[in-house]
């Protein structure tokens, strides 16, 4: 789960990183009454769930409360990537001497948290990570044992922070692990990590992606969900705990496990298709889970076929069966539709849809061979 | 000789009266004779199986009474931590976790501490082991695989089956297969597995069947390049999917171009490993 | 340090961990008030820092706030083991169904933290420990890990804990872990935590133990030193950083070095004599700690004669000289002193006494015999 | 050879421009040539010793520059425990904590994070190694002690000193001396240190000083009892010391009975220890 700027950031401030003075409006009359109240220069800053803001020009600086908002007027207008601004976040303009990237995040490889800085932050740090990885200090935490002084001083020294700061860093630091591990982040990112003119070290901008699988115990950052990034399909889809993306094809899939469903889309493409979806109904799904599913792809116009394909294992074909059956009885769709069910109560599962009027497969290559077919003809 | 888990194995069931525990309980006793009890905390004493497996309270109870040597973990993701620390603690030396959904940070804490036992851990997030013929341990349906000599490891669940199935459509039976998972953190990845097939007396070939995301599969095509005698084929799934959008629980999230399907072919082909264009076309490749 | 009942109850209350209603009265009028506050029924429990006070007479229970009162009239004019009862702690009185003992302290053998449980709570643990072993359990854990809620089960389950108090005992356990760890506690203890008959677990009494070198990041528990068990020479010696003890003998010894401060004890033993105390001015004593600890030798009217045994390390003997020749300055002390100077800037200290009238040593076993006649002289 | 510590031992001294740490650094690097550099974060770049030792931010960065292979700690006590960790993770593989108020949770952490990784940590709340004539890493004062033939291992400080001392005056040198410290969770115990004295060729008689409380001495009788082929003669501190008074820092607290100087001199001497009456008479039992 994707947190905003402002929402990190007040995140940050509670664990005692220092942010810039600010609040975040709708309306550009709230934009330049908080302009007002924070004397007049201000950034304004759109708050999107996607990278790339500012240089898609949602990031603006104001002289003036007036100028905030004229400028939170044309913000709140826009669209970054596709995505419709709905707030913008107005924080006190900082004079900067240097900007830091630090970060602390997952390495999966390493199976631990890493902290990931660079003297060069800003908006190009991709492009510093690519161009010049020297620049970029990667130090590893050991989950158990937590964040040290002495950690955040070997990166301090790494990054050739003046020793003036070395105070301020660490406890920033101690205090980032802190965000990181009590919001079961798998992101806590401040890009930039500003030195001010008047020598203080300040988040000016802050990025959270919380770990799903952690949101159980988090109840407030829960609470926080914007799912304005979300097509309708994905939230509905969420609900019941299935895992969709929505795609461009024309070919419906319905597959239990993220590697098969990925097979299947790939033997589509394989076989000349475009798959309209990515949908794992994960382990053990019960039929409710299969008809919310079969609902979901049937809501996308562009789906002309089909492909059911599930190798039963935690997950029952009969379930899946009962599931598909239900759904039908609904939704009563039209298109045409491949069915492939294999392994645990595969026969209970076939006899159920003998009824129904499926295309039946027995391999994977099949399935997808008649799709790609049943979806040509359907056009 | 067979990978991890043969006739001899006494498995032990967290979460044994839990709904998928339980069902795959009887399955896995229908296949054969390995499971020795289970453990769901406030239901000692309690038997199972009309009768057949005891119920314990802890892990440790559980382990006195039994003499088990692994234990798999059917518990729900919040519970399933605990679950494994408490096998590593018992002394069980072979943990499997199929629960799926289990916090990163609660992983890496375990892993830490599972790195300072001799503890072998696979999952959590996948389907478990079957050595055909002698024992199931976990939700691999046990009729899709006969015996034989090719090793069998993967990432993903499902897509297993499927390859397994095709294996056995044309014959080709498994020593073992070994579902090591899908969760960014997990406990055996496919070099340590790799490593036990090299030296498997049984197994003759390895199918490697990678996906998306991290970089695990050039470490397994290091591993093979550098140290393998043994032939190994692999599939690598999510060739189409595209990129930034994460696809499901496996993680297989495609960050700055590095864990995409067209690296890991390449590494591996590099290796001599031959890859297939879709799943059953593994077999074949021999 | 030891932490009053009344103090322990109150952090394991903060913890969420249940204790009966109560407060702390230190005159029998404040008794009288509580009781009729907690309807009557109470016991009535002396608060000193010994352990035995049950058995002293130290705890009674009363039927009404007139009781309450005169045993609290009672109790706080006792001496218990020498320590004068100060205050009282008046708790509602509990049915009981069991008794359990439960503690958590450190295990010095396994370098980590150890549940310690047994079914056999009470005030004879001591003798359950001692004759019946196999009922008293020992659970170990891992600091970095921390408390477990299986580990708590298999306490459980090893005392044979109804099933129906799991749960309440699996937090009860969890938070006395928390106790320990976040009071930096030595022990933890609760004895006995009981079952009471309206089937609910209580803490009826509670120890802990601070780890003195954990103060510093203790302010709340250091503000609750009850130093009414100690010395006052003991005080003294704690505000200046010596480890002192006061004995009966006649001999003073002042040393640096715990484990060379109990040799030349055992060394003035061996030749006849009697140690007054036990002194350890620890490791690099300033002359500032060397003058303290002479005052505080020469404060006991049986001191006949007084061996400085300094053998120099990280202490520097000329250090020791000037803070025995301050000492002496202010206290002119009457009696015959010994001293024995070794090791680091010894010369330099030896050169520094030689104007004061000290008999000199060269061995340990020679400064023991010659302070040994020295004290006999001195009688 | 001698153990842990010789004329090849590259130290390092965290604290090294504090009061103590600059004091001992200076009696260190005046006794032999060991002494590479040291650390106090926010100091790097800074030299001490007139311009011959170097001081570093941090023991990463030292240990890069001076290949340093051992270190020594004189930090303040709420300090001591990063320190250890810091050094641990800088990769030093000899670690030496003389720092005396260490909180207890601190060192059972420490000491399980240690456990983890192949580092030897002495103390803390010790006097540090002497191996005479070779090398000196602590404050035990260094004229005070000749080479020779007997290790000595010690849970005190000024009474090995004591000891020394009594061992020179008769013309006794020591192979090395290793105080272990006082402390109740420390990193090295007397075990420890006898099996590397057993395995030690220079070694060829062994004095091991102990104390009240506490059982490493009755463990360490028994692996003289059951390994040990050296003589082994002993001295423990504490014999008239009053039942449940606390004796400093040392952690000497006599728990119902345990640990008590009867009880470890029983133990000794049935594992064949001679054990001496006061410091002085140890020299003149082997």
């Amino acid at each position: 789960m994707k947190l905003h700027e402002y929402q990190s950031k007040t995140i940050f401030s509670k664990y005692g990183i220092p942010i810039p003075k600010g609040r975040v409006a709708a309306t550009p009359q709230e934009a330049k009454q908080i302009a007002d109240e924070l004397g007049g220069r201000v950034v304004v800053k759109s708050q999107v769930l996607v990278g790339g803001r500012g240089k898609a020009g949602g990031v603006k600086l104001a002289n003036n409360s007036i100028e905030a908002e004229q400028l939170a007027t044309q913000i709140l207008a826009m669209e970054i990537k596709g995505l419709p601004v709905r707030k913008v976040l107005i924080d006190e303009a900082s004079a900067i001497d240097q900007e830091i990237y630090f970060a602390i995040t997952d390495d999966r490889s390493a199976k631990r948290p890493v902290i990931i800085a660079s003297a060069a932050g800003g908006v190009d740090i991709e492009e510093v990570a690519h161009k010049n990885p020297e620049k970029i200090v990667k130090v590893h935490i050991d989950p158990l044992l937590g964040m040290r002084e002495y950690i955040a001083r070997d990166v301090a020294l790494a990054i050739d922070l003046p020793r003036e700061y070395w105070r301020d860093f660490t406890k920033l630091a101690m205090n980032l692990y802190e965000v990181y591990k009590k919001s079961d982040a798998s992101l806590a990112e401040i890009n930039p990590l500003v030195i001010t003119k008047d020598k203080k070290l300040v988040a000016l901008d802050g990025k959270m992606l919380i770990d799903d699988n952690a949101l159980f115990r988090q109840p407030e950052i829960n609470e926080m969900r914007d799912t304005d990034a979300d097509a309708p399909s994905e939230i509905e889809a969420r609900k019941y705990g299935l895992s969709f993306i929505k795609l461009e094809g024309n070919i419906g899939c319905m597959v239990n496990g993220a590697g098969l469903a990925m097979t299947s889309m790939d033997v589509i493409k394989l076989f000349g298709g475009e798959p309209a979806n990515f949908l794992d109904v994960g382990g053990g799904a019960s039929s409710e889970k299969v008809a919310a599913a079969m609902r979901i792809i049937l809501t996308d116009p562009n789906v002309k076929a089909i492909l059911f394909n599930i190798f039963g294992g935690i997950t029952r074909c009969d379930e899946v069966a009962h599931g598909i059956l239900k759904a039908m009885d609904e939704v009563k769709p039209k298109i045409p539709m491949v069915v492939r069910l294999v392994g645990t109560n595969a026969e209970e599962g076939r006899k159920l849809l003998e009824s129904a009027n499926m295309i039946t497969a027995e391999t994977l290559a099949d399935a997808a061979k008649k799709s790609v077919e049943a979806a040509k003809k359907g056009k | 000789m067979s990978v991890l888990v043969d006739k001899n194995t006494r498995l032990l069931v967290q979460g044994i009266t839990g709904h998928e525990g339980l069902f795959h309980t009887t399955q896995m006793a229908a296949y054969s004779d390995i499971v020795v009890g289970g453990i769901t905390p406030g239901k000692g004493g309690e038997w199972v199986l009309d009768g057949k497996l005891p119920v314990f309270d802890s892990v440790k109870q559980a382990k006195e009474s039994t003499d088990a040597n692994a234990s798999i973990i059917f518990v729900p993701a919040r519970f399933a931590p605990d679950a494994i620390l408490e096998a590593a603690d018992a002394g069980i030396p072979l943990i499997i976790c199929i629960t799926e959904g289990v916090a990163v940070q609660d992983m890496m804490r375990v892993r830490s501490y599972l790195d300072q036992k001799k503890v072998r851990l696979i999952g959590p997030n996948c389907p478990g082991l079957l050595t055909p013929g002698e024992a199931k341990v976990g939700i691999i349906p046990g009729n899709i695989a006969i015996p034989g000599n090719v090793g069998v490891v993967s990432r993903s669940g499902t897509l297993t089956y499927e390859v397994l199935y095709a294996m056995k459509n044309l014959g080709m039976g498994a020593s073992t297969c070994v579902g090591i998972g899908g969760d960014p953190v997990n406990g055996t990845n496919f070099t340590d597995v790799l490593e036990m097939f090299e030296n498997d007396t049984k197994t003759e070939k390895v199918i490697m069947i990678g996906e998306i995301g991290g970089s695990e599969e050039e470490r397994a095509a290091d591993y093979i390049r550098t140290k393998m005698t043994k032939p190994v084929a692999s599939f690598i799934a999510g060739q189409t999917a595209p990129p930034g959008k994460r696809m499901g629980h496996a993680g297989a999230i495609i960050e700055g171009g590095a864990g995409t399907a067209a690296d890991k072919i390449k590494a591996l082909e590099a290796a001599g490993v031959k890859v297939a264009k879709h799943p059953e076309e593994i077999p074949t490749l021999f």
